[in-house]
């Protein structure tokens, strides 16, 4: 019996921090977020050379086939550093579709590709996750893919994107397909792109090999796992920021971290994230070793993570003061991502709703 | 109890309607964006002369001289709602600087400054916070260094809107450094063009530059233009804030926000169903809405006990505090039932209200946290209003 | 425009005030519950002696026909002093069920005998308030009453109740008919009593003179404006028992008022149960002067003011700290009062989903 | 990540399990309520004879003399849950004198006292909290004065659980008036028969009397049995809330509340609808279940960390604060799923689960408030946990 990280998952964990350190400080993230950038080539390929894009992918694909909790970590740290750079999509959830329901085909053609680096891929499942907006959604016939699909993660510049039909069947789009328009959406979290997907008779390959309403399911798991992550990383970054900031100012000639009020912002801060962790933990080690879990406890990291994130985005910026509402500290960065994550791939009060569901205490609509 | 408002002022509403009948195609359709348009200093010349704003400035110094009376002031603000007309000018030159004059400046003083000012000629801004001192405001340190009959100015100020648009400044300098720190500080006007002055926009987590930077490099301002006296600034700024006050936390913008929240929820689906079919959101709303009646009711109590001179002790104190944080949680209500919608923000596509929501959720966390933070409020709050104690000095380390 | 109390309103507050300071300090009440006695006789003959069970009955009656502000402003008092003593049933909803449905000869009978407080009258109509308990509810055929009702209000040693049917309909029973068995149940709140009664063909008069459908909502909506003001009142006491304490009890050297995160505790507590009292009083003057307002009004006031209150009965239990745990200051009777409060005649997630309904956002169930 | 138990550890359940199916008919039925009950003695000689009580206590004090293996503990737990069975004693003697002793007592002290505090032959009550020092701890008052070889003792001690039961108690005084205040307290083990003690139960908001007052008044007790020493106590006292802490805020605990509740939302009806089926309830359920899988998991992560000596860190500090909420929020969402049945009490017709959902959150939010408050818990996750710095001393008025 052992809760916690291996050694090699301390490790890990720990190179890819010092790297963002180095290569994704805010000044960094600023720039990116003020030229638009929301793939930071610099640090696309700082990661890629410590292996991240592989992480999933099969070591017959050239990958490492880790665990997905492995991939929780470096999501962790994605978000503490709110960097500006692929990963849920590309790394994760793309990797699952195609190991999961690709032909041996189109791994050996994508995997190796991705698991380098080489090539980036997006998903577009929000329809399937998070509920369709009026007029969304992808019909398939014949080979060919027709709709739209909003909010499709990290596909701007994809090579690939994976993309969920009506029917739930999973289906392969080349990023420069004809007919296929990709429109920028802009959100709160400028380190981050949302794309809408236009399909006009695009041809697409379907990934069919395996259990496709299954695969997708389990990419919905995974996503749901990495942002949960990605908003613990971000919150404990703002929780620290906040006692550090509280250490130094000073108001009625004390430090403001002295004064009982802002003490109590902060354990009440550290009290509500940390046990998140331990959910998080749990869930993706669930989406390993215990499937029958995994859904329940993915959509419950997920909704309770963002609940608690809310809370840590909110009382840090108040530690803060007038300060943590300027660009100056760029404090914002973090909340934003937060805000961000909060609504991607189910929101928290859909999840709970999905968490009855699974169990059997509420009807599925 | 009695809502209604009695023949006296339905004859008065009934005359405001006829002004909006006859002159609300005058209302400016451009107002500017720091200092006000052609056309919107014209509306308020004209509602200066029906009483419609400016109403109980003296008529000496621009005003229209009306005895003040809450209760038309009230109705003025209904009828313009209603009509969906704006009212006239509000920055922080009429809403700050032209009370302080009244009440403390000198005869040569307001017969300078009021009238421009009302009439929207001369623009202000506030210079009040500094980067070291926020909610410790009295512990600022620009200073104002006596050389002949002026002084020389060094200093920094940040929250300053309309810096960069303003003619003067209304301005907390430490003339008296070695006075205690309440006792050292005077209230100066000067002009923004004078040398040495210069303004930076300071961007919010909004992504605009709604304040900016002030910084003072030897800037000279003749002494004559203190308000009311060497050192009394402290107490002349105190006055000043209790303006500020009253303005925040309108309880009828919670109302109109949460209209719109409604009819989002109306409008507005996910997999086919209507978001005020989502009974968790719905539950939610409800909360709010009981939130919302109790602030626009309460803003009535306020409003007669002020309209008969009472003093509504404690009620008044918690305005603020209470309306910023519904604003805020209405605004949250919203982004959270929009989905990913709710997260679009600047120029996306599929954005709702131009993004208002998610600007409004940021900027009134701003509110609550600057500029009298909610730690603040509380502190007032349970001490002038449940007379609990201070917090008691640190001992010297 | 004037919305305050007027003069005579706020006199006759404080004159219920003063009475009950006298005759319902904090020792008579803990001995009433020590001994099971909900309704104190010496309370109750105190409060007829202000004239406070005619309120609601018409002039021509006895009474003195108030208005529900007025009534409002002495259950709020009646909270404050957690005075055992009947009220809301006998002095309110009693009143308004025979002056509304009643025939005249009804009227006579018993208006002027409730005015006095030389009878009293329980009101049974949980059913219809806040829904029925499985196996609850009463039948009415040929002027006979079967079934059981739950959690009738002041109906313990009532000469008559009024009772609501399953159909809507209002009866009077008289306290001794034959058939009748009431079973008294006791909740944590020892200051106000709660009966089953059960009708094994029970004899009763119609109370169907006026609209029954419509008295029963004003009898449910004055119910829980009144119940809102109680909370208010018991509240109000809670904060400034805390604030009290707080500027007593010493502990590392400092009154504990004088920590900033005591003050902030009071200071919250104010600022959240305040507006309550706004909301109250519009919802008791609509009940007057705005019937078409009045049902959501009153939901509101009982649901937000419920949710409030209980912030302010744990918040104020904290900062007695273990004190407030404790049966010494018998702190723990307003918690209770509360406690009760928010659950009789519609919990508060009952109320929001109807005030829902009432505006046409929700289907009734 | 590894939540199977592997091998040694699976046989090791197995001999539980062997244990439980030979011996599980020999567990009391009744439990005595404040002194065990005689069938409890031989249930704890049991299972201290089968390791499982006192199971890392050296053999020579009474105990079973186990290596420390948090995991086997874990699984003798899971196990006797799961077949419903009491586990061994469970008072303050245990879990706060024993370890006490173990650390800082002398050999005799030891030989004299742990062996029938573990058989349940003596029984100990805690002397800490005095009416004018709860999170205050160390400004306690209660004093014991030289007299010859002994103390003699004046004072009053609060919330002593079953002080009315206890042989002998555990008691900080205050030995030398002239130290500093954490540093003239003494831990005094002595006779609750010794004369001048008095016992008055102290009824709470629950209506029962969970603790008591202890009033001394001259009572002599010799200074030999001072436990590490003069002006040691407040540092013997420290090592030994150490373990409480560990004790309350018990994940499982919150697990088995919460599976109550599920099964309670299922059964109940209003107007014939079940509460599981009323989304704003089922709202709620949801938020606790994951706040019950996070501290579930919570646990588990700190018994892992514990059993390789690691220090957990912050993530230990949050346990207490976080359970006890939990414990307590749970409590209220089934009083308030229960509608009016939900705050029925006593012996009330219609009462569920014997009222204990309202005594459970009544006494949780005790637990909150008292024995170390939210507030201390704050302070201690800011100061030890986040290195924030200490309030100032107040200045002296």
């Amino acid at each position: 019996m052992e809760f916690g990280l291996s050694e090699d998952q301390k490790l890990l964990q720990e190179s890819v921090r010092g790297t963002l350190e180095k290569v994704s400080p805010l000044e960094r993230v600023r720039a990116a977020a003020e030229k638009g950038e929301t793939e930071a080539a610099d640090i696309a390929q700082a990661l890629a050379d410590l292996g991240v894009f592989g992480m999933m992918v099969p070591e017959r694909h050239g990958g490492m086939g880790m665990a997905l909790l492995d991939a929780a970590l470096v999501a962790e740290m994605l978000g503490r550093h709110v960097a500006p750079a692929g990963f849920i999509a590309t790394a994760v959830m793309a990797p699952l579709a195609i190991a999961g329901a690709g032909s041996e085909a189109q791994q050996e053609k994508w995997l190796p590709k991705l698991a380098s680096g080489e090539a980036k891929a997006g998903v577009a499942i929000a329809e399937a996750a998070s509920g369709a907006r009026e007029g969304a959604g992808v019909t398939a016939s014949g080979g060919k893919l027709n709709g739209k699909s909003l909010f499709a993660l990290e596909a701007e510049n994809a090579d690939i994107i994976v993309v969920a039909d009506k029917a739930g069947a999973l289906h392969l789009v080349s990023g420069d397909a004809k007919g296929l328009t990709r429109i920028q959406l802009t959100s709160i979290d400028l380190t981050r792109g949302l794309t809408e997907l236009q399909f006009d008779n695009v041809e697409a390959e379907a990934l069919s090999s395996g259990d496709a309403a299954a695969t997708l399911r389990r990419m919905v798991d995974a996503g749901r796992v990495m942002l949960a992550a990605d908003t613990l990383g971000a919150g404990w970054m703002m929780i620290e920021k906040a006692v550090a900031y509280a250490g130094e100012r000073k108001q009625f000639n004390r430090v403001i971290g002295s004064f009982q009020a802002v003490k109590h912002m902060c354990a009440e801060m550290a009290a509500e994230l940390e046990p998140c962790r331990s959910l998080i933990w749990y869930a993706a080690h669930a989406f390993d070793a215990m499937p029958e879990e995994a859904g329940l406890m993915a959509a419950h990291a997920k909704a309770h993570t963002a609940e608690m994130g809310r809370f840590v985005a909110r009382t840090a910026t108040e530690v803060h003061g007038g300060m943590g509402f300027t660009d100056l500290l760029g404090l914002h960065y973090w909340f934003k991502r937060i805000g961000l994550d909060r609504q991607l791939l189910g929101s928290p009060e859909r999840l709970r709703h999905e968490a009855a569901v699974l169990q059997g205490w509420a009807a599925a609509d | 109890m009695d809502l209604a408002y009695g023949p006296e002022y339905e004859a008065f509403r009934a005359e405001v309607r006829d002004f909006i009948q006859k002159h609300g195609d005058k209302a400016p359709k451009r107002f500017g964006v720091s200092r006000p348009s052609e056309e919107s200093i014209a509306w308020q010349k004209l509602l200066i002369e029906h009483g419609y704003a400016a109403r109980t400035i003296p008529k000496e110094y621009g005003g229209y001289g009306a005895e003040p009376d809450i209760l038309k002031s009230r109705i003025i603000a209904e009828e313009f709602t209603l009509a969906k007309l704006p009212m006239g000018l509000a920055n922080q030159g009429i809403s700050m600087l032209v009370p302080t004059l009244l009440e403390l400046g000198t005869e040569e003083q307001k017969k300078k400054w009021i009238e421009p000012t009302l009439k929207g000629e001369v623009v202000w801004c506030q210079g009040y916070s500094e980067p070291g001192s926020g909610s410790d405001l009295a512990s600022l340190q620009t200073r104002a260094k006596e050389d002949g009959d002026d002084f020389i100015i060094n200093g920094q100020k940040i929250w300053t809107s309309t810096a960069h648009a303003a003619d003067m400044i209304f301005c907390l300098v430490r003339t008296e450094p070695d006075a205690k720190k309440h006792e050292g500080i005077s209230y100066l006007i000067f002009s923004m063009k004078t040398p040495g002055i210069e303004v930076r926009p300071l961007k919010t987590m909004t992504g605009h530059a709604e304040f900016n930077e002030v910084f003072f490099t030897d800037v000279r301002v003749p002494q004559k233009d203190i308000v009311a006296g060497r050192g009394q600034g402290w107490y002349v700024a105190n006055a000043t804030l209790k303006h500020e006050r009253g303005m925040l936390g309108d309880p009828n913008q919670a109302g109109t926000r949460l209209k719109e929240i409604v009819d989002l929820m109306h409008e507005e689906t996910v997999d086919g169903m209507r978001l005020i079919d989502h009974p968790v959101y719905r539950d939610r709303l409800m909360q709010l809405q009981a939130r919302v009646f109790a602030m626009q009711f309460h803003g009535l109590r306020l409003l007669t006990a002020t309209s008969k001179k009472e003093d509504p002790g404690i009620a008044r104190l918690i305005v603020k505090l209470q309306g910023c944080e519904l604003n805020h949680q209405l605004a949250a209500l919203a982004i959270d039932a929009l989905g990913e919608i709710g997260v679009l923000y600047g120029n996306s596509p599929h954005l709702r209200a131009h993004g208002s929501w998610q600007h409004r959720y940021m900027f009134d966390l701003g509110l609550i946290i600057g500029g009298g933070t909610a730690q603040i409020q509380k502190n007032i709050i349970s001490e002038r209003g449940l007379g609990m104690p201070r917090e008691p000095k640190p001992a010297k380390a």
